[in-house]
């Protein structure tokens, strides 16, 4: 055991692993993450706190992981290569660990052009890739990128993201090669609608074994709408939503899409569970959060096991 | 090659209209090559402030010329003849032309009539693409000669993100990712295995990070 | 500004313009006079600088006529010049004068009638637009005087 | 010349063509040859040669003068070296064969000496009766010279009619005159001879009831013209002979001394009267507008030649001309007024009309004279009974003797392009009785040194042309000349008449001399047909030629803004203004040449293509047939007989033998054209070929494009809907095969204009009225009792066809004229059919029961063929997609795009006999250019400024031939010799790197200068 997180105390303990995500607001609301993370409080092992996601301006993610772990919840910051050169992570990771935040999620980050602020100049002065090093460093040499020594080094259960479903496809098993070599400690994926595929590049991991190294929480997101289908279809990069989503969407009144939308989650999720080398599960619920305990429960996942 | 586009004709008519007798240097080196600032382009610009003083009701008076390298003091020096017989000079070479007039010619207020863009290589008639960042350490020989700093939208040096889709970048459906084009020529080279070499965190000083950038050849200077 | 008369300049290419202008002429279609045509080998030869410099000098409106969209006799001459005349049009809405005081028109060299049509045509939408740069030069010189 | 009477044919290379006749056939001939380089000796018995043509005011359908374009090119060039002109001359023996004939000629004394004779006038001057220019109009002045173009330009003196020789001599400062002048005989060889003497115009005053001759207000087309013409006794002002008082209605009077029964008429038709009095009337009103009324009594409008109907359509609706079919009785004067009546029946009115006009204007046609008989006799040549010269069937340009051809006029009554067709295919035919290895081809510059003007400082010559009324007529040239004299280096200004005469052109050369001029400006008409002339004027005097600026004042001012004098006056002169300052930025320049691939490659292997193909072949020029059918012959394998009843097939196959065993023809069938590059003179033709359509590519210098038409199929009048309705095409084959058929029919009814002269094809087939007599009289042969109807609009069985129709109205075929607005209607009831149609004379409907319906259907343009290879060839097309020569008079197998070469029914509907001809001109004509042997680039050439090129390769890209390169140096390279001259490259340099010669940025922008001027 390398550190204090819950998430990996549950990874370890050989159970399926829940996490899921809260948004913090765009503006100093601290109630607002409040109210987020109160829904998913005993239901998962982890909530994600995303950094300015989808290039939009929030409440920074190392604040709304402190309001989350104030609620005795375990908060999971990302933090984005877009908005910080490697100084200002590194500062932000040794202060969110002074503040008791273990868990944290190292990203690309989206591109600016997508956001509110497409003029601004993206930093990426180190990817995820290096990022992940450069934390693993931090926890296990004790030492900051540049070198120098860590009096209090922050000792982070080191996450990151991966998407199985961008191409080239061949590159997505080395690429979490490559971040395992960095150092990372659990994976969360894209949200997966393509089982299949899913299917095929578990295969490519469990092969290389490198379901050993890594702990795989699978994504899962729960359709509101055919439209919202549509759009992560179409608009969403390297998002991969079959036909077949769509058109079962479809074949509901639009009243029973977002029920319908869940149960296919659920029935995702129960699919997953038989593949080899899936460690737990991330739910998405974008901006509905109050269906995850539902999923959670539904899913047979609740309780979340005591650590 | 650096590359460079017009500015918006109003933008530079503003710089200027407080003058009346322009010099109009043109460079002939990459800003022609790219069409932007060449013999040709000052003929244009003249005849386009010169249609845009008649509007006024104005005359103004624009000294054409195109030097054969506006970064190089001794072609900036054939100004010299003309400098004082202007009010302003307009440059259409790219930024260390503009700085190079402006070094030398102190009390004559110099302006940029192109933005300089970015060292570009040409995909073809009126085409330019941005190939090379100056990041001063160049990772081209691990990376099947594809630039992850210039060419990917996120300067990923262990790319591809997450966001590629049908091989092209999250950002644009136009733009390659550099990535796919990394692996793709890495795999013709039969060199697929670097792909998985961690790249450590760059060193940016060379690129600029440390301080404008200065190369002094002992040998030379 | 009444009895504005514009001043014209078409730049033919020898092998379709020009010689639809002359076959024009040699069935006596009338077309405004203020028209006047320079001879070029091929549209591809007008530089924007030459349409620049046609207003600078006193033109009212100046077009760009060649061959039929694959006719040309140069094979794209006739693209390039509409580019190039594309070119002039943004710079003009730039400065704030009317991009349609250039224009590009294609015809065969057998379309006599329709060059005098354009020739019409062209006058007239310089009529409306009424004096171009070139006429503003002149009363500069008695402002600056 | 030597007196060699060797027997045997040695077909030695000092033998050249005699061409007997200075019109515009001859002329052609002879200037075809001489740019083959064949040695040609052209003779003709007037003082001057020019023949008829020079005598037009103007020519239909274009309706300008375009002499002017004709007879400078005499005098050009090297064309010199090989044409030796003799006028006053006749031909008096010929002996001797095809190959080696020995002529015997002899030239009239001219007391003038052409040498020393500088063509003042002053000798003209001073005699009171002056220059006489007009025929039958005034009295033949002593000293004469025809027309201000005219070649040699010199006077000559009727000896008859000088009274004071002493007085006449000492008028001549140039001591020109010579009393002592005498008739000479000399002998020359000839390899073969081009008879091209035309034939007279017939004189109207040996009829009785038009007044012709007699009265002084009817004129024949002739004298016409000769009132209307700039040069002309009346300088242009249309007036009556009686008064001189502008008339105000004028009519024609058309068919007089043609088509006739009478006394002193022949039966032909002389085939040109329709047009030319369409012409007169057309330019008349466009003078004088609605000042004249102007009305045409005819009988058949035989508007049938190329676009011609389209002519005629213009006459009758726009210029409003009155059309009235009808054959005056007679012409009557009004004693006091010299006011003209005529009498006239219509066809719907039992009672004649008389109405009065101004003046009456005889439509009188072509007879051949006794010199032209005469000289039959001399040649020893069969005539046919109207004493033209009788030609083979099927090779219409050759007489009953070898090695003696015809053309124009001679052989039978035609029109300026058809004799300019014949013309190129008489040279054509000329040339196969010389050596086929063309003699020496070295260079031959003829032209004095350059001059070096570089460093001079600009001195201009601006002469200006009237060019007639053209030019002079609508604007002031003294006027203009007068404001070019404000440039300071404008050293003169003039006018100078008809700029392109040789009179004007040995003025101006004199000009420059004299005034050590260095740049000159024409003032006159377009740089497309004059720019040559002028540019070999300037090489004559040693100026280099690209120091001439030609100013169009006339296709693009005096034309189109002739309404508006002011304004024509003001633009002549901003033109005239941009073209000083062009020209002073002008540089001399060096042409660059290529060798030109002496192949030839001929589209289409019907009659056309194979004649032309063996024409060339025959020649030593390796000719390729494409073909897109699997075998040679095309739509002449469905045709069984001409009207003259030669056997069609016969000749067809005889035609496929001679081209397959050919050894110079390469015939390729079932072959299409795919891509095509290269230049005029250096072609690359991509073709897929054969069953497999294998790939394969073609040079060659010249391109022959012989594809045809289709036989016309309309749905009209139930065609395709019975059996017994047919085309003419398959009564031919009846006629043939099932003569018992016709036999049994009781009735035959042929209509005409089926498909043609209609909105959707408005152009006449040309060939389908005489289809008709041609099938009439077969059916009446084999079936006499066989009543023929031919409903008809009208009949144009023009030139000695008119025989034929005339033979079928004998035998009792019925004529019954219809038109557009009340069709014959084909009705079929029970399986017969019956024809109904309105008869104008009896004034009511009438139903004809009819065993068979024959449609005159003629023929369509291949409108698939012309326009892929006109996209293919880039070639223009008419709107009824015939490909468009490029002058339809003047080069009317020529296309615009220079080695292409056009023949057959690709150009326009014609019988075999005028395709063949045509691909025999086409080939000809082919030859000229490939003779040529090297390729002139012109010097409009890219030029890269090697220090301001900055190798930024947009040249490179840009140039749609891919010439430019960068070389070793590191710059941009354009090889003169690949250049095209289209300047995209000068146009995209960002560094202004590249000029385009002769179109350079400094010109251009001086041109433009001169416009802005004030």
């Amino acid at each position: 055991m390398n550190t204090e997180s819950r998430l990996e105390k549950i990874l370890a303990s050989g159970e399926l692993a829940v996490t899921s995500e809260c948004g913090p607001p765009r503006g100093a609301r601290p109630e607002k993450v409040r109210e987020k993370a109160a829904l998913l409080k005993d239901h998962v092992d982890g909530i994600n706190v995303t950094d300015n996601q989808t290039a939009m301006v929030r409440m920074s993610s190392f604040a709304a992981g402190v309001i989350i772990k104030q609620m005795g919840l375990d908060p999971i910051i990302q933090m984005v290569a877009r908005d910080r050169n490697r100084l200002a992570m590194q500062s932000d990771i040794i202060g969110a660990y002074a503040f008791g935040i273990n868990t944290m999620l190292c990203l690309s980050g989206d591109h600016a052009k997508f956001g509110d602020h497409p003029m601004a100049q993206g930093v990426f002065d180190i990817d995820s890739v290096q990022m992940i090093n450069m934390v693993r460093r931090m926890r296990d040499e004790e030492v900051f990128q540049g070198g120098a020594k860590i009096d209090g080094a922050p000792k982070m259960f080191i996450g990151a993201a991966a998407n199985p479903f961008a191409d080239p496809f061949e590159l997505r098993v080395m690429r979490l090669a490559k971040k395992v070599k960095a150092g990372v400690d659990f994976i969360q994926t894209q949200c997966i609608f393509n089982l299949d595929k899913f299917e095929q590049w578990m295969k490519g991991v469990t092969d290389r074994g490198l379901d050993e190294k890594v702990h795989i929480l699978a994504g899962i997101t729960p359709m509101k709408s055919v439209g919202m289908a549509r759009y992560m279809k179409n608009k969403v990069p390297g998002m991969d939503i079959p036909d077949a989503v769509i058109k079962r969407l479809e074949g509901v009144s639009k009243e029973q899409q977002p029920e319908e939308g869940i149960k296919m989650a659920i029935e995702s999720i129960e699919r997953i569970k038989q593949i080899k080398g899936v460690h737990g599960f991330h739910i998405m619920a974008i901006e509905w959060e109050e269906k995850v305990p539902q999923i959670v429960e539904q899913a047979g996942l609740y309780p979340r096991p005591k650590v | 090659m650096i590359t460079a586009e017009q500015k918006p004709i109003p933008e530079i008519i503003q710089y200027i209209a407080p003058y009346g007798k322009i010099l109009l240097v043109g460079c002939n080196e990459c800003v022609t090559v790219c069409a932007a600032g060449g013999r040709k382009e000052v003929g244009l610009l003249a005849s386009a402030l010169h249609l845009n003083s008649m509007k006024q009701g104005k005359t103004i008076d624009i000294k054409e010329i195109t030097l054969e390298r506006q970064c190089d003091p001794e072609y900036v020096e054939e100004l010299t003849p003309y400098i004082d017989g202007v009010d302003a000079v307009v440059s259409m070479a790219c930024g260390c032309g503009v700085q190079t007039i402006a070094g030398r010619y102190k009390k004559t207020p110099v302006f940029p009539a192109v933005n300089t863009r970015f060292m570009g290589a040409s995909l073809g008639q009126g085409v330019w693409a941005e190939r090379c960042k100056g990041c001063g350490d160049c990772v081209l020989g691990i990376t099947g000669g594809i630039c992850p700093v210039a060419r990917c939208s996120k300067h990923l040096f262990n790319g591809p993100c997450g966001g590629t889709s049908n091989g092209q970048c999250e950002i644009d459906p136009d733009v390659d990712c550099a990535w796919r084009l990394i692996w793709e020529r890495l795999k013709e080279l039969g060199m697929e295995d670097r792909y998985e070499d961690l790249m450590n965190a760059k060193d940016w000083r060379p690129g600029g990070a440390g301080g404008p950038g200065k190369i002094i050849r002992e040998d030379l200077a | 500004m009444e009895n504005f008369e514009p001043e014209i300049v078409a730049f033919c290419c020898h092998y379709c313009a020009y010689t639809a202008a002359d076959m024009a002429g040699s069935k006596r279609i009338s077309y405004p006079s203020n028209v006047k045509i320079i001879r070029v080998p091929c549209t591809g030869k007008v530089d924007a600088i030459h349409l620049m410099k046609a207003l600078e000098k006193g033109a009212d409106g100046v077009y760009v006529a060649g061959c039929l969209a694959g006719d040309c006799h140069f094979k794209n001459g006739n693209v390039r010049a509409e580019a190039r005349v594309n070119r002039v049009k943004k710079i003009l809405t730039e400065l704030g004068w009317e991009p349609e005081r250039v224009a590009m028109v294609n015809m065969s060299a057998g379309m006599g009638e329709y060059f005098a049509q354009t020739a019409r045509e062209f006058t007239e939408t310089i009529r409306k637009l009424g004096p171009g740069p070139g006429k503003f030069a002149g009363t500069n010189d008695k402002a600056a005087s | 010349m030597q007196n060699n009477n060797s027997s045997e044919n040695t077909l030695s290379p000092d033998r050249r063509v005699l061409v007997i006749g200075g019109g515009v056939g001859g002329i052609r001939a002879a200037l075809d040859l001489a740019e083959s380089r064949r040695d040609v000796l052209l003779i003709d018995k007037a003082y001057a040669i020019g023949g008829l043509m020079t005598q037009l005011d103007r020519t239909f359908p274009t309706n300008n003068c375009d002499l002017c374009t004709v007879s400078p090119y005499l005098s050009q060039g090297a064309r010199e070296r090989h044409l030796e002109i003799k006028p006053m001359t006749t031909l008096t023996r010929l002996e001797g064969e095809a190959g080696a004939f020995t002529a015997t000629l002899v030239t009239e004394p001219r007391y003038i000496d052409t040498d020393k004779c500088t063509a003042c006038g002053e000798c003209a001057k001073l005699f009171p009766d002056a220059v006489r220019v007009t025929p039958g109009l005034d009295p033949r002045a002593p000293t004469c010279m025809r027309y201000p173009q005219a070649t040699p330009f010199a006077f000559s003196i009727d000896i008859t009619k000088v009274a004071d020789m002493a007085a006449l001599k000492k008028v001549c400062r140039a001591d020109a005159i010579r009393d002592d002048d005498t008739r000479r005989e000399s002998v020359v060889d000839v390899a073969s001879v081009v008879l091209s003497v035309g034939a007279d115009l017939f004189d109207p005053a040996v009829l009785d009831n038009f007044g012709g001759g007699k009265f002084d207000n009817v004129v024949t087309g002739l004298e016409y013209e000769r009132i209307m013409s700039a040069s002309g006794p009346f300088q242009g002002n249309l007036v009556r002979k009686s008064d001189g008082r502008r008339p105000k209605k004028v009519a024609w009077i058309q068919c007089v001394g043609s088509r006739g029964i009478n006394k002193g008429d022949v039966p032909y038709c002389s085939g040109v009267c329709c047009m030319y009095a369409l012409k007169e009337a057309m330019v008349t009103r466009e003078r004088f507008g609605d000042d004249i009324d102007t009305t045409i009594f005819f009988m058949d409008m035989r508007t049938y030649g190329k676009d011609y109907e389209l002519y005629f359509n213009r006459a009758r609706d726009e210029y409003k001309i009155r059309m009235i079919r009808s054959r005056p009785h007679s012409v009557v004067e009004n004693s006091a007024t010299q006011n003209l009546s005529i009498t006239y029946a219509l066809e719907d009115k039992p009672v004649q009309e008389t109405e009065e006009f101004d003046m009456v204007v005889l439509s009188t046609g072509f007879r051949v004279g006794e010199d032209a008989k005469n000289l039959a006799g001399v040649l020893g040549i069969d005539c046919n009974q109207y004493d033209f010269a009788a030609t083979h069937p099927f090779n219409p340009v050759l007489t009953s003797k070898p090695g003696v051809y015809v053309c124009g006029v001679s052989e039978s009554p035609k029109d300026i392009p058809e004799t300019m067709v014949q013309a190129s295919a008489a040279a054509a035919m000329a040339v196969t009785d010389l050596p086929v290895v063309p003699v020496d081809l070295q260079t031959e510059d003829l032209f004095a040194p350059e001059r070096d003007v570089r460093g001079q400082d600009p001195r201009i010559g601006v002469f200006v042309c009237d060019c007639g009324f053209e030019i002079g007529g609508i604007v002031k040239v003294d006027k203009l000349l007068a404001d070019v004299c404000a440039n300071t280096d404008v050293a003169v200004a003039k006018a100078v008449g008809y700029g392109c005469s040789s009179e004007s052109m040995a003025a101006i050369e004199t000009m420059i001399q004299e005034n050590h001029l260095n740049r000159v400006v024409i003032g006159g008409c377009s740089p497309r047909t004059h720019e040559t002339k002028f540019q070999d004027l300037l090489r004559r005097v040693g100026l280099n030629k690209y120091l001439v600026e030609i100013v169009n004042l006339r296709d693009q001012t005096t034309w189109t803004h002739m309404n508006e004098p002011e304004k024509a006056q003001a633009k002549a002169a901003r033109l005239l203004q941009a073209g000083i300052a062009g020209v002073r930025k002008n540089r001399p320049l060096i042409d660059h040449t290529l060798p030109m691939s002496q192949n030839a490659l001929v589209v289409g292997g019907g009659v056309t293509g194979m004649t032309s193909a063996l024409t060339l072949a025959d020649q030593g020029i390796k000719t390729y047939i494409v073909e897109r059918a699997p075998a040679l012959g095309g739509l002449a394998r469905s045709l069984r007989k001409t009207i003259e009843g030669e056997d069609v097939g016969a000749f067809v196959q005889d035609l496929v033998q001679q081209v397959t065993a050919h050894g110079n023809i390469q015939v390729l069938t079932r072959s299409i054209i795919v891509d095509h590059s290269g230049m005029p003179g250096l072609f690359t033709t991509g073709i897929q070929t054969g069953v497999r359509m294998n790939y394969m590519q073609i040079d060659h210098g010249v391109t022959i494009l012989a594809t045809g038409a289709l036989a016309g199929r309309p749905a009209q009048y139930g065609l395709g809907t019975h059996t017994n309705i047919m085309t003419q095409l398959e009564m031919d084959s009846m006629l043939e095969d099932e003569a018992d058929k016709i036999q049994a029919m009781e009735q035959v009814v042929m209509i005409q204009c089926v498909g043609s002269r209609e909105k959707e094809n408005p152009n006449c087939s040309r060939i389908c009225c005489q289809a008709a007599m041609k099938n009439a009289l077969r059916i009446k042969e084999i079936s006499p009792d066989t009543q023929i109807f031919v409903l008809y609009r009208d009949m144009r069985t023009y030139g000695f066809q008119e025989e034929y129709y005339r033979k079928a109205r004998d035998l009792g075929v019925k004529f019954i004229r219809f038109s557009l607005d009340q069709r014959p209607e084909v009705v079929e009831a029970d399986g017969s059919l019956s024809v109904t149609t309105h008869d104008f004379i009896l004034g009511c409907d009438i139903e004809i029961a009819a065993d068979c319906v024959v449609l005159s259907t003629g023929l369509i343009a291949d409108d698939e063929t012309t326009e892929d290879l006109a996209l293919l060839f880039h070639l223009p097309r008419t709107i009824d997609h015939y490909f468009l020569e490029d002058h339809v008079k003047l080069r009317p197998v020529d296309m615009a795009q220079r080695g292409f070469f056009l023949a057959g029914t690709a150009h326009s509907p014609r019988t075999i006999r005028e395709s063949i001809t045509q691909a025999r001109a086409a080939a000809g004509r082919a030859q000229t250019m490939l003779a040529k042997k090297e390729i002139n680039l012109g010097a409009c050439v890219a030029k890269v400024d090697d220090k301001k090129c900055a190798s930024c390769l947009i040249c490179v890209r840009a140039c749609p031939f891919d010439v430019p390169f960068i070389n070793a140096e590191g710059v941009s390279q354009i090889d003169a010799d690949k250049c095209h001259g289209c300047g995209v490259c000068a146009g995209e340099c960002p560094a202004k790197a590249i000029q385009l010669l002769a179109y350079e940025d400094d010109q251009i922008l001086a041109k433009l200068d001169g416009l802005f001027e004030r």
